[in-house]
């Protein structure tokens, strides 16, 4: 029984917080999220050479070789800085190529997301706005060897950026079937959205006659339907652990302006209306910290309980980051409406996170089932 | 208690309705600047405009009943409601026609009803939040003129605007009783505008720097150290905030519509009973704010002192802006994430929260002038 | 125009208000509600002479000719008061029978009702627990003229002081009766059970065998099913009325509370902890005041949205009384948790009023159904 | 991290369990004092009692883990949690240990081992609730005794208790450095109990009188001024807050039976998504709840300070408390209002909410101490 990180663990924190503190503040947040890219490529550089973005990928692929623990960590720092890069997307690529392909192709793409040459995404959601296995109807016909894609994905994250989509389709009989295509391939098409939070970029996948080659199905272990409900798990989780340090990053700030802004004679954060919403946020905060990082453990210990973790995790993540948000902005009062306070920023990326994988209306329903109600 | 009305106010609703179906297009962008200068000299040329103001300050004389049916059926249609100078037609010109010397009407007043002017009101400044009594722009006397020197924030429409009316200190020792008001063109020499952008990215709000900015005495409006009187305005205007809820019954009506639309869990999402009832406890809220606010009306009509209906509703607004844009959003899904007219209400509705007061604000007003309770 | 009451009205307040502060304070709701009975035959006999019982039966048949105006002033008084006794049960009994009952039934059973020499109730609830006309089971058989019926009504409200009971049930092919019997008649058995709230009581009813003669019958105008809604409508808007009184009187002491009790050298209401749930509470029960009155008007003036005011009104009282029970407790620290203390006989209370007629789930339902949804 | 329990731990888990099975019944009635006596006999037997204290003073040397265990299975069977002087072990016995003379040792721990002894304990004072430190109650040395008099209230189980490990002012010119301890006889002349009856008509508080009550200045406990010190304790009390959060796992448990069994809206209310979505959230918090007590273990096997994991699940317990009893009480419809299993926590989990200070007393804890923000 320990439920404390190890030393080795707090050690990683310290250099991701010290490197995202010195490299990517508010300021350059707001400057990269200004920018055509939404991100920078030479920090993306510098964070694959310090091995961050392989951290789960298996040492004999280039990655560290470490669990969900330490990427929980990575992803709380990056959260709590509300860092702009195709993280997570490349991260869920790598993790379903880990997971599911064989060496092969194990070999063929790994190495790149490790170091961060390549950038990865998944292509998952459609016109449902579904975050389940049954909700995929894009529908591959067969060609010869190959199978052929026409058709949409919607809010593919960072898709602008990535050079390999994992895309969830069906074929035949409606059997459910994961590949890794290039984005150059042709008939890929890509159209940008417009996001709320500009750290976060995506658009809208059109595939037109897209070859998806024998050799891009990842098929090892499993049903396919099992095979997907892991990837979106694992989104829920990654989205969880951002949202952790995002909201702590919200809090973090109000508690400043309370202590700072004076009305009355005082500093707001006297008064029981400022400081005990900051409080029940603290609290709520705290709370979630338990849930993810058990999630994580779960995870990484083949747990049975990790499912219903990710699903409790998330959903409670979802509802935490609504109201920090909220929070922070109401409890600034009229700076808090402005573009000059960062408060601002915190609160859109609430808009991106509580639905990202799943909002608190999927997971405790799902949580519900898996709990055998 | 009577919710009828009676068959004068009947008519004029139905004018009102001609009006509108007259002069408001279906479809209108109401930020469109040409858009506006029509609707404008359409309300001017209908007499919309100092509709409230009496007629011997060449207004329309309007009953409060007539100003709560011509704002609700303006907002019903979600018209621009005062034209495009409402701080002008609301709050300056009540304060003109009350306080104003004949030439200060005379200067002001037709260029209102015209709808030609555009007005900001200074109040808020940086150290003067929530707590508007702690302002400290400075107004010295200099012979025939005032010295303003300071800082007015959150100054709305100052970019656009003709004119100013604001609040200056011509004497620091008393919190209230030192407070002026004055008329100054935004035009004067001294005056400078940094615009506020807000989390959208728009301009709403400006700041404005006064620097030796020289303003004749004559353009003060009312006594010095009387500015709190001249601010509070004692015209029978419609206060009850018929608007504010009827903005929300068009609110509430699209979100329906949403929820109509969406998909939650494979069915439409209006089948899910949690959506159904809090659909049906925000109508319920929506409602009982139309009704609080029939009851500040009717204060009014008979002359009695308002109450608490304004704290009540404004506190009631608030708690129904969270809950419904949490619900809204919900609805969207992943949607939620991208732009769209939703997820623009979701960034803007947090000024309204906050302007005028913020709930903490509300609160402490219900708690201490009407329950009793001791002060901060 | 005009949202206030009358000075007439104003007047009926005061006076209700005044004989219930001398004869009904806490203490002596205290001592009525450790009584057998339950309530003061002669505080009901006194109430009965001032006309307050038959404030909305038709002056023809001995009552005051009033309308719900009037009557919601009389139910926010006996609320504010906690005043036991089976005036809303009589209540109902009295408006099924003025609304349904042909002029020998009325003639035969107002006069009494309304100077409360005999006291009425409704019995509705069955097993199911569902405020709805479709939920009513009860079935009579025929016997010769007449019908009979055998089974149970549950939760009838002060039946054990009842002496004429309005009974909904069905008969032949299913359709719904509305019938006035005796609690005296052959085969009426009632079982009391212990309330929450000793200020309310009310217990199962059975009837065996219990005849039924066409004179009973209540049949004038309309269908019975909505007869039976009008019925339930009116229960839930008297409900409602005594919940904003309730709400008030549980605001009032625990704002008094929280200017004499001092901690950390201040009167505990100076900390904002303590005061903003207070403006809360208050801004709640102002609103609801606004339902409650507009739904009473809407009422008496035949006005169509009638049963989507009382919907509306029950549901957020029900929240409203919840919520100020809660508060009113907690605020009250330890204290509010003793016997001794006041505030937990509105906090029993509350337990009473949330369901009846009709809990926030029941009536948020019926409202969305009403506008249309 | 680790989650897992070792071969051991999970051993002693086994001996725990086949002690319940062996003598805790299927049913039983938790206030019946026939069954209390049984178990605390069986409880002392097995070494329970005191399991926590160190092998030298008489206890059971246990781990700390070895204490989360233990606390883990009672709670998973609703037994007594350590039978009946629960004041007794968890407070008065480890701080006899670490402050008591020998003959306090010798005279009070083996009653407290063997389950024959009664405590309870005097904080609160009716001018001192939240606010401890502003207790009154006067202790004043007359020779070799002390002279005390004031009021203790919110005392549970003085009407049955044999002692009383109270605090008393000793000096009152300093707010916490004059307050010290003392243990007295509660049949000692001068003392006087004054049941409070709860909200439920049940006696569980009581308040006690002092009136010139004679204590022998050998019955303090530590040195004079030092009650802070002595109350606060230091011995390896495991305090994650375990047997709560399992009270609510049985808690939620329930909730969910009850959901299957009744009724909305013509089909089991565990099928309406509102109700399924508000058990899964209920579920997701007190799994928290756990895990936060368990972080709250770790820290404590780690020698660290203790952070603010108490606070956290107080103030979140308190919400659950309150959420959980509103949804309940939805589910029951028009049952609410009668008595019953249900019924009578809702009224009674008032008392826990408010226990150990009030939520209002937590959130400034967590503001205060742990965020900075500045004092009230």
């Amino acid at each position: 029984m320990n439920f404390a990180f190890s030393e080795e663990q707090e050690f990683l924190r310290n250099e991701v917080r010290k490197l995202l503190d010195t490299r990517c503040g508010l300021p350059q947040v707001r400057e990269l999220a200004a920018s055509p890219e939404g991100y920078s490529l030479e920090l993306w550089g510098q964070i694959g050479e310090l091995g961050w973005l392989g951290l789960t990928i298996p040492e004999a692929y280039g990655g560290g070789g470490l669990g969900w623990e330490e990427l929980v960590i990575l992803l709380e720092e990056t959260g709590r800085h509300l860092f702009p890069s195709p993280l997570i997307s490349t991260l869920l690529c790598a993790e379903a190529i880990t997971r599911f392909g064989n060496d092969a192709q194990r070999q063929r793409w790994l190495p790149d997301l490790a170091i961060g040459s390549r950038i990865g995404t998944l292509a998952f959601l459609e016109e449902s706005d579904h975050w389940s296995a049954d909700a995929v109807g894009l529908c591959a016909r067969r060609d010869g060897e190959g199978l052929v894609l026409d058709g949409e994905k919607r809010f593919v994250q960072d898709i602008a950026a990535a050079d390999l989509v994992v895309v969830v389709f069906r074929c035949d009989a409606g059997e459910l079937r994961i590949a890794v295509i290039e984005s150059g391939s042709d008939g890929v098409s890509v159209q940008s959205r417009e996001p709320i939070d500009a750290t976060k970029r995506f658009g809208d996948l059109t595939l037109s006659g897209v070859r998806v080659p024998p050799d891009a199905l990842l098929e090892g272990g499993g049903s396919a339907t099992q095979q997907i409900q892991e990837i979106l798990q694992l989104g829920a989780l990654a989205t969880a652990s951002e949202i952790v340090g995002t909201a702590e990053g919200a809090l973090a700030l109000t508690v400043q302006y309370a202590k700072d802004r004076e009305q009355f004679q005082q500093p707001i954060g006297h008064f029981q209306g400022v400081k005990h919403p900051l409080a029940e946020t603290y609290m709520e905060i705290e709370t979630l910290k338990s849930l993810v990082y058990f999630a994580a453990w779960a995870l990484d210990n083949g747990d049975d309980g990790v499912a219903l973790a990710t699903s409790q995790a998330k959903a409670y993540a979802s509802e935490v980051i609504t109201r920090a948000g909220v929070t922070g902005i109401q409890l600034h009062g009229a700076v808090g409406y402005t573009l000059e306070y960062d408060i601002q920023l915190y609160l859109k990326r609430s808009k991106w996170a509580r639905p990202m994988y799943g909002d608190e209306i999927h997971h405790y329903e799902r949580a519900a089932t898996l709990g055998g109600l | 208690m009577d919710f009828d009305f009676s068959p004068e106010e009947d008519a004029f609703r139905a004018r009102v309705q001609s009006f509108l179906d007259a002069h408001l297009p279906s479809e209108f962008d109401a930020r469109d600047p040409d858009f506006l200068k029509q609707w404008n000299r359409a309300l001017g040329e209908a007499g919309w405009l100092g509709f409230a103001w009496p007629k011997e300050a060449g207004g329309g004389g309007a009953t409060i009943i007539e100003q709560f049916i011509l704002k609700e059926e303006m907002s019903a249609r979600r018209a621009p409601p005062l034209g495009s100078d409402f701080m002008g037609l609301t709050w300056v010109g009540p304060a003109l026609i009350e306080h104003g010397s004949d030439e200060q009407k005379q200067q002001f007043l037709p260029e209102l009803l015209a709808g030609e002017s555009c007005w900001c009101t200074g109040y808020s400044e940086p150290g003067a939040g929530s707590d508007l009594a702690s302002l400290s722009t400075r107004a010295e006397r200099d012979g025939d003129d005032y010295v303003v020197n300071g800082q007015k924030i959150w100054t709305t429409l100052a970019h656009v605007a003709k004119y100013i009316f604001m609040l200056v200190r011509t004497e620091s020792s008393s919190r209230y009783g030192g407070i002026t008001c004055v008329l100054i063109p935004m035009d004067s020499p001294g005056i400078e505008i940094q615009p506020i952008p807000n989390l959208s990215g728009e301009v709403s709000f400006n700041q404005v720097f006064f620097k030796d900015v020289r303003v004749p005495v004559a353009s003060r409006l009312g006594k010095e150290g009387e500015g709190w009187r001249v601010v509070v305005g004692a015209l029978a205007n419609e206060r009850s905030g018929i608007s504010e809820a009827t903005e929300k019954l068009r609110h509430i009506e699209d979100l329906e519509e949403l929820a109509r639309k969406v998909m939650r869990g494979g069915r439409p999402a209006v089948e899910d009973p949690e959506v159904r009832r809090k659909l049906a406890s925000f109508r319920t809220r929506i409602a009982a704010m139309r009704l609080t606010g029939m009851r500040h009306l009717t204060n009014q009509l008979q002359g009695r002192r308002p109450s608490s209906e304004t704290s009540i509703n404004k506190l009631l607004r608030g708690q129904l802006e969270i809950e419904m844009d949490a619900f809204a959003m919900g609805l969207l899904g992943t949607q939620a994430q991208t732009q769209g007219r939703w997820q623009y209400l979701s960034l803007s509705y947090h000024g309204t929260v906050i302007g005028g007061g913020t709930p903490n604000i509300q609160r402490n007003i219900i708690a201490e002038r009407i329950l009793g309770l001791p002060k901060d």
